[in-house]
Parts: C-alpha cells; sequence; structure tokens
C-alpha cells in the first residue's frame, strides 16, 4: 500500500508502559476451533501439546479453548487499549501457531499502521531549542546579516 | 594557487593604470624594494598583511593547557556533585546513531534477542550532554563513564510495505509484500561516573 | 475446477469479480478522477503508485541525507565555518557522529553543537599554530616587514 | 473435438487473462465467495451507516468468560500479589447492587433463600483515596522540593483527576472487570473502583508496595507535562515578585531584549526579565505584554526546578529502596 494512500501514527505506548515497569499488554486469547474440521487439524494439534505450557508460561494471559463448529478456526486477542485482534489458523502446524502466540503476546495493541518516525521524546530539547537569537550578539535592532568584519 | 591569484592581481592592476598610474607605481615600489622614505598615506592591500592576521589569536601552550585543566575539572566538579539536570546521549544502537534522553521510545528495525520486559544496557555511547557541558567521546565514551539503560517493551511487525517492479512492454511485474520485524524500546536511565556501580 | 459435464462448465460463471475488484480499488480510492471508481483505470493507477512508492523508499534516504547536509552547513556557517571544513575536521579527531545527529544537535543543542564547531576549528588551526609557532623569528634570521602605521 | 477446442480456448484465454493481470499474486486457494456474500455486506454497511454501532454490551456478558482467572490474571498482570476476595470486593460497585437487588425484586425471587451477600467497594475505595491523596503529596513534595503547597496540590489534584485515573484504569483493564450497572463503565465509576483497587492492593502487601504501584502508574502522567498546563496561573509576575520577596531577591525588571518582525503581521518580542543586572529569564511573545507573560512564567519554572530540563522522575525498580519512597511513606 502506498504511504499516502494509508492512515499513519506516531510511536507511541500504552500508559508509558516501561518507565516504571513493564506490563504484558495481551489481556486474554480464545481459541476457536472445530472438533471435527480439517482446517482445525493444526490447532487441535497445539492445543493438546501447546497450550497448557504456553499458559504456564505466560500467566498473565488469560487462555480460553473454545470448539464450536465453526469453517474457520482463528485465535482471538484482546489488548489492554481495548483493541481486538483475530488471526485465522486454518491449515497452519502447531510450531506455526505457538510462534503466532507468541508474536502476538510480544504486540501491544496499537494498530499496525505506518510509524512516521521510529523515535519519540517527551523533552526533545534540553540546552533551549534554536532560534535566530540564540548565536547573535545582544541587540536590540533587528536581524539584519552579520557586517564582515566581524566575520 | 598563490601564482595564479598573483596573476589575477596583475591582470587587475593593469586594468587600473590607465585611471591612477601613481597608485599602481607607489604600490609596486613599496613591495619591491624596501626604501627607508615613508609613504604619506600606506595603502591597505591584500598582501599588506598575512592573511591569518587577525583570525587565530597566538595563545601559548602553557596558557592553552592551563583553560583546559580549568575546563576539566569544573566539569568533574559538576559530575561529582551530580547537579546537572536532565542529560542526552548519542548512542549506536542496531546500526544506527540515536539521540536519546530519559523515558524515550526508539524503535529498531529487526528482532533483538532479549525478551519482553528485560532491562539492557547500550554500551557504545558516543556523546553525552546536559545544559552546562557535553562529553564528546572520540569515538566512544568509556564503559565506566557512562550507562545507559534500557528496556524491550514491544516486538512487533511493520506495516506490510508493497515492493512493486514493472517494465512497461516488456510484460514483466513483480509485487512483494515486505514485512519487517520491529522492537520497541524504553530508554529508562543515562547515568554519570560517580554513581556507577 | 472439476466438470462433470460440457452443461455445466457452460453454466457456471466463474467467482464473483466484485471482490477481485474492491482489492484494487481500495488502494485507489484517494485518487483523482475516475482512477479512483473504474477498474481498468484504477489498475494501471495503483500499479503506478506502487512502483512510485518502492523507488521513493531509496530517494528518501538521500533526499534526507542532502536535508541533514544543508541544515549542518547553515548551522556551521553561523560559527564561521564551512561545511566540508567542519566533517573534515570531526573526521579527523575521529569524533564519528553522523549527519543525522549533528543535524539534531543543531536544532535542539545550540550549545553542543558550538563545541563541536569548536573543536572543528581547533583541529583545523592546529597545522597553521604549528607552523607559525610563537610569532617570533627563528634566531639569526634578519627579516624586513614593512610594519604599517 | 468441439468441446475439446471450445475447453483449450477458454483455459487459453482465461490462462492469459491470469498472466497479464496478475503474474505470481500467491492465488489462496480460498473456495470462492458466494455470491449473496457482496449483496450482504452491502446491506449490513448501510445499516451500520444509518443506525450507528450496536450498543457497547460488558465483556462479561460476552463469550469466554472466567471472572476468577481473569481477576487472577489481572494481579499477576501487575506484578503484585492482591488477595483474590479483597480484590473482587473491590470491582463491586454499589450501583451494582441496585441494580441487581431490583433485577431480583422484579424476577420476584425472594431475597431470603438467594441471599445478595456482596460487599460493594466504597469502604476500599475511601481508603485508597486517602492513601493516593497523602503518599501523591509527600512524594510530589520530595521529588519537588522548591514547589510552593498550591503548585503541589494542583499536580496532585492533576493526577487524581477522574479524566487521568479514568484513563489509567481503562489501559490497565479494570473496565472489564469493574461490576457497574451501565455498560460504558462512567468515569466516576472507573475512578472509584481504581481507588478501591488501590485500598485492597494497600491491605494485602503493604504501603511500600502501593507506593511503588502508585509511582509507576500514576505518577509517570507527569512525563511531558508543563507545570502551568496544571496549575493555572493568572498572574505571573504578582507571583515571581511575592516569591522574590521571600527569598529576598532584588525585583524583576522586564527589558525588551530582542526584537524581530516588528512592523509585519507576525512582530516577535524577547523580554529579558533582570534582578540586579543579572538576567532571571526571558521569554518570547508576540507583544511585549505576552513577552513578558511569557518571561515569568519560565522565571517561574526556573524558581520551582520545573524546567522541562529539570532532573528526570526516579523510576528505578524496586529492588535498592530510594530514600523518596521511604520519605513519602514514613511521614
Amino acid at each position: 500500500m502506498t504511504a499516502r494512500g494509508t492512515p499513519s501514527r506516531f510511536l507511541k505506548s500504552v500508559l508509558q508502559n516501561g518507565v516504571g515497569r513493564y506490563v504484558c499488554q495481551l489481556k486474554r486469547i480464545s481459541i476457536i476451533f472445530s472438533k471435527k474440521g480439517q482446517g482445525s487439524l493444526g490447532i487441535r494439534d497445539f492445543i493438546e501439546e501447546g497450550v497448557v505450557d504456553y499458559a504456564k508460561k505466560n500467566p498473565t494471559t488469560v487462555v480460553y479453548v473454545s470448539p464450536q463448529p465453526c469453517r474457520i478456526p482463528k485465535i482471538v486477542a484482546e489488548y489492554m487499549n481495548g483493541t481486538v485482534r483475530e488471526e485465522i489458523v486454518t491449515n497452519k502446524t502447531s510450531p506455526q501457531i505457538s510462534e503466532l502466540l507468541a508474536k502476538m503476546t510480544n504486540q501491544s495493541g496499537l494498530d499496525i499502521i505506518r510509524i512516521r518516525k521510529p523515535f519519540h521524546t517527551d523533552s526533545p530539547s534540553i540546552q533551549g531549542q534554536w532560534h535566530p537569537f540564540t548565536n547573535r550578539p545582544p541587540s536590540i535592532d533587528p536581524i539584519r546579516p552579520k557586517k564582515e568584519d566581524s566575520q | 594557487m598563490a601564482l595564479t591569484r598573483g596573476a589575477g592581481l596583475w591582470r587587475t592592476c593593469c586594468r587600473l593604470v590607465p585611471r591612477q598610474p601613481l597608485l599602481l607605481s607607489a604600490a609596486v615600489r613599496t613591495q619591491s624594494t624596501v626604501s627607508g622614505d615613508l609613504l604619506p598615506c600606506p595603502v591597505q592591500t591584500s598582501l599588506s598583511s598575512p592573511p591569518w592576521q587577525g583570525k587565530t589569536v597566538l595563545v601559548s601552550e602553557e596558557e592553552e593547557r592551563s583553560r583546559h585543566a580549568a575546563v576539566v575539572d569544573t566539569v568533574n566538579q559538576l559530575i561529582h556533585k551530580q547537579d546537572f539536570g536532565r542529560l542526552f546521549a548519542v548512542v549506536h544502537f542496531a546500526g544506527r546513531q540515536w539521540k536519546v534522553t530519559n523515558e524515550d521510545l526508539i524503535q529498531i528495525e529487526n528482532h533483538i534477542d532479549a525478551e519482553c520486559g528485560e532491562r539492557i544496557r547500550m554500551e557504545k555511547v558516543l556523546l553525552v550532554g546536559a545544559e552546562e557541558f557535553t562529553l564528546i567521546g572520540r569515538p566512544l565514551l568509556g564503559k565506566d563513564l557512562v550507562r545507559v539503560d534500557a528496556t524491550v517493551i514491544e516486538k512487533t511487525e511493520s506495516w506490510p510495505k508493497i515492493n512493486m517492479v514493472f517494465w512497461k512492454r516488456h510484460r514483466y511485474q513483480r509485487k512483494k509484500i515486505i514485512i519487517q520485524p520491529q522492537t520497541v524500546l524504553r530508554i529508562n536511565s543515562i547515568e554519570l561516573a560517580p554513581r556507577l556501580t | 475446477m472439476v466438470f462433470l459435464s460440457l452443461s455445466c462448465w457452460i453454466r457456471n460463471r466463474g467467482p464473483d469479480r466484485y471482490w477481485k475488484v474492491q482489492e484494487v480499488l481500495k488502494h485507489a480510492r484517494h485518487f483523482r478522477g475516475r482512477k479512483n471508481r473504474c477498474y481498468s483505470l484504477a489498475v494501471l493507477a495503483v500499479r503506478r503508485a506502487f512502483v512510485y512508492a518502492t523507488k521513493a523508499r531509496r530517494f528518501k534516504k538521500r533526499n534526507m541525507r542532502t536535508l541533514w547536509i544543508t541544515r549542518i552547513a547553515a548551522a556551521s556557517r553561523e560559527h564561521g565555518m564551512k561545511y566540508p571544513a567542519l566533517m573534515h575536521n570531526l573526521t579527523k579527531t575521529s569524533v564519528q557522529l553522523n549527519r543525522r545527529v549533528i543535524c539534531d544537535l543543531a536544532i535542539t543543542e545550540p550549545r553542543s553543537f558550538l563545541s563541536l564547531a569548536k573543536l572543528a576549528r581547533a583541529r583545523q588551526q592546529e597545522g597553521l599554530r604549528a607552523a607559525l609557532g610563537d610569532g617570533k623569528e627563528p634566531p639569526g634570521v634578519l627579516s624586513r616587514v614593512v610594519v604599517l602605521q | 473435438m468441439a468441446s475439446g477446442y471450445l475447453l483449450n480456448r477458454g483455459v487459453l484465454a482465461l490462462g492469459i487473462h491470469g498472466q497479464r493481470v496478475c503474474r505470481n499474486v500467491l492465488l489462496t486457494q480460498v473456495r470462492e465467495k458466494k455470491r449473496w456474500m457482496k449483496a450482504y455486506k452491502l446491506l449490513m454497511a448501510k445499516k451500520l451507516k444509518l443506525e450507528g454501532p450496536p450498543p457497547p454490551t460488558p465483556r462479561s456478558q460476552k463469550l469466554n468468560w472466567n471472572y476468577h482467572a481473569e481477576v487472577q490474571a489481572f494481579s499477576i498482570r501487575l506484578h503484585e500479589n492482591f488477595s483474590l476476595e479483597l480484590l473482587k470486593t473491590a470491582f463491586i460497585n454499589p450501583c451494582y447492587l441496585h441494580a441487581e437487588q431490583e433485577k431480583r425484586q422484579s424476577l420476584g425471587v425472594d431475597s431470603e433463600t438467594t441471599a445478595l451477600n456482596l460487599k460493594d467497594n466504597t469502604q476500599l475505595s475511601q481508603k485508597g483515596e486517602d492513601f493516593t491523596q497523602s503518599f501523591l503529596t509527600d512524594w510530589c513534595r520530595a521529588s519537588f522540593p522548591s514547589l510552593p503547597s498550591e503548585g503541589v496540590d494542583s499536580v496532585v489534584g492533576h493526577l487524581t483527576s477522574c479524566a487521568v485515573i479514568a484513563h489509567v484504569a481503562r489501559n490497565l483493564g479494570t473496565d472489564d472487570l469493574t461490576m457497574s450497572a451501565e455498560c460504558p463503565v462512567p468515569e466516576s465509576v472507573l475512578h472509584s473502583t481504581f481507588m478501591a483497587v488501590i485500598g485492597a492492593l494497600q491491605e494485602s502487601s503493604g504501603a511500600e508496595r502501593t507506593g511503588f504501584f502508585l509511582r509507576d502508574f500514576l505518577a509517570s502522567q507527569l512525563i511531558g507535562k508543563d507545570l502551568f498546563d496544571m496549575w493555572t496561573v493568572v498572574n505571573p509576575m504578582g507571583l515571581l515578585v511575592e516569591e522574590l520577596t521571600k527569598r529576598n531577591i532584588p525585583l524583576p525588571e522586564p527589558r525588551l531584549i530582542r526584537s524581530a518582525g516588528a512592523s509585519t503581521v507576525l512582530p516577535l518580542y524577547f523580554v529579558g526579565l533582570y534582578s540586579d543586572k543579572k538576567l532571571l529569564a526571558q521569554g518570547p511573545g508576540e507583544t511585549v505584554f505576552a513577552a513578558e507573560e511569557e518571561a515569568a512564567r519560565v522565571a517561574l519554572r526556573k524558581l520551582y526546578g520545573y524546567t522541562e530540563n529539570r532532573r528526570p522522575l526516579d523510576f528505578s525498580p524496586q529492588q535498592h529502596q530510594n530514600p523518596l519512597i521511604q520519605s513519602a511513606i514514613s511521614n
């Protein structure tokens, strides 16, 4: 997508995360799959072996497993700032799904769009922002080019 | 280079000749022959004084050293008393240089192997500055002098960038969607020497 | 596609083309004129836009670098130095700050930039000052320099 | 033969068409979308535009909801060990209890058999409120020693205002867990719930951990906030004169230091405040009076030590006890 055609945002964090302490942003994950469906084969394997130790590894997220008669198995992730993201996991193998879960846990719920600047500061200037008078000798009269002799 | 300048000068002088013969001859005489007679008003030409005359003030060696020592120990006192305000640092990380202060965010173009929530230390510090002083590393500042701490907040991926190549009239068109891994770091603290554990 | 008989294949009208068209048109909604509505025009325009975006990613790096260089030149001009002299002397003093950071310093931290400029100026004058020595003539050499009144 | 010819003609045509449009776009072999899908989607979009979004329903009424697990995860997520019963009582609001009682009366359920033995969180939130107030004032006074009392009160007032507390609570995930009558939980209810959570934390893990919790989540909202956004000072020059007389420094005299574009549409004046020939502060402004007022504000910020390049607040992790928190908790 072209940069102009897509929305964009600035780099920011939810509630100054990481300043005081780091809070994992993923609240809960619900895995929706079908017992008999052929597409949910991978997710069923993952549930047999992977889900329990995933839940043990990060106790901060609540994991719901809900078998439903659905044709497309998906993972619904809810984040602290309220965003809900769905990932379709049809025909994905168990390691792929655990990778996807790890990626979702490390994300922070802010939307994945173009970020304008790769840095963000709340106090950009410490010695005072430059203005036309910083490097000029103190004088009342308006700005004029420096005389030659003072060059 | 001097020759060409001299020649250029000579040509300008020639053009001057018809109008001010007296001026030219006066200039030539003073340059070539050193005669004792004093001229009424000395002509200030570009060659009359060496070009570096005004600019470089000749400072003796010891005086410069003493000035340098004065500056160094004032900065040392400042650091020892820790009475500087907010610090900013220039850090070389993940192939780029970042100007960072406390509590600000950086986004790196790849996944680093630290887990989310871990504190890492950035070692390549090029420059540290406060309101009164700046320490410039040549090229890096010592590890015992500065300590910059950061926490990994987020390891996401970039927005899907589309990379399309198209050749007219060749039926050649390639479309690739690139999603780069990204890490977001929060700079926690920048500390200077004495309090470093 | 599996067809047991020709009649099925004749009656088949193929997949719903709406989605393929929308996929392209959603990239073209902000274009001007019929390019944002008609599919055949939009396909060309969207392809063109993607090619421009790909090329622009490489140009952006160059444009930003020229922007930084012009800003550093303006800032160093204020301190009486030229950009090539400043950068050359900074590299000679092994200060490996890149142009982006120096430009940020010039804007947000004027005093740090002043110290960098002074460092470069000192490095530049070093050779000259060594040559001048303390301004007095070496022993045994008598030279007449006309000191104008 | 004819059909064969027709077949390969069709395939050939399809092939070319496919090739020209998108040579290698990965066609995920999804069985094609049904034809009614387009009409259905357009209809739903129009309905959404006409009637607006559906009314928000609380998360507890949606699918996949286990209250105990959620509360447990909440306490682990914030790296604190709450006592779960206390925390659960902290989330129950009086308005929820009333609504529940009315619902039971309307359903005709007699209250003896199903006694609603739930305690609401007014007492906890009161406790949390007092502790937050006292802790933040002490912490603010400890981190900004030269700030006067009205400044400290305005900063603390800003931090404990409904908007900031609601923002923090919403981003910490308490709005799903709170039990309240209306669905989009109103700010006041969020405020009291957050205070109740702090009260619960204070009871379960002591004042010191709560101090760290408040510092990390509330005090971090001060980053990038200017003093005079929170403390509206009408007459900065008068306040400055007061402060200087208190510190018996000679009174400031404004002087016009710089001016640019005086006769143009965007004039710019720099006014400097000098007290016995020493420049206190300088400030820009469109008119001379605006510049003077700005210079007074800059001088006040310098006096109170709340400038932008002040020493950053100390958010070091809890291992090594920093004196700030100790002093705040002890008194």
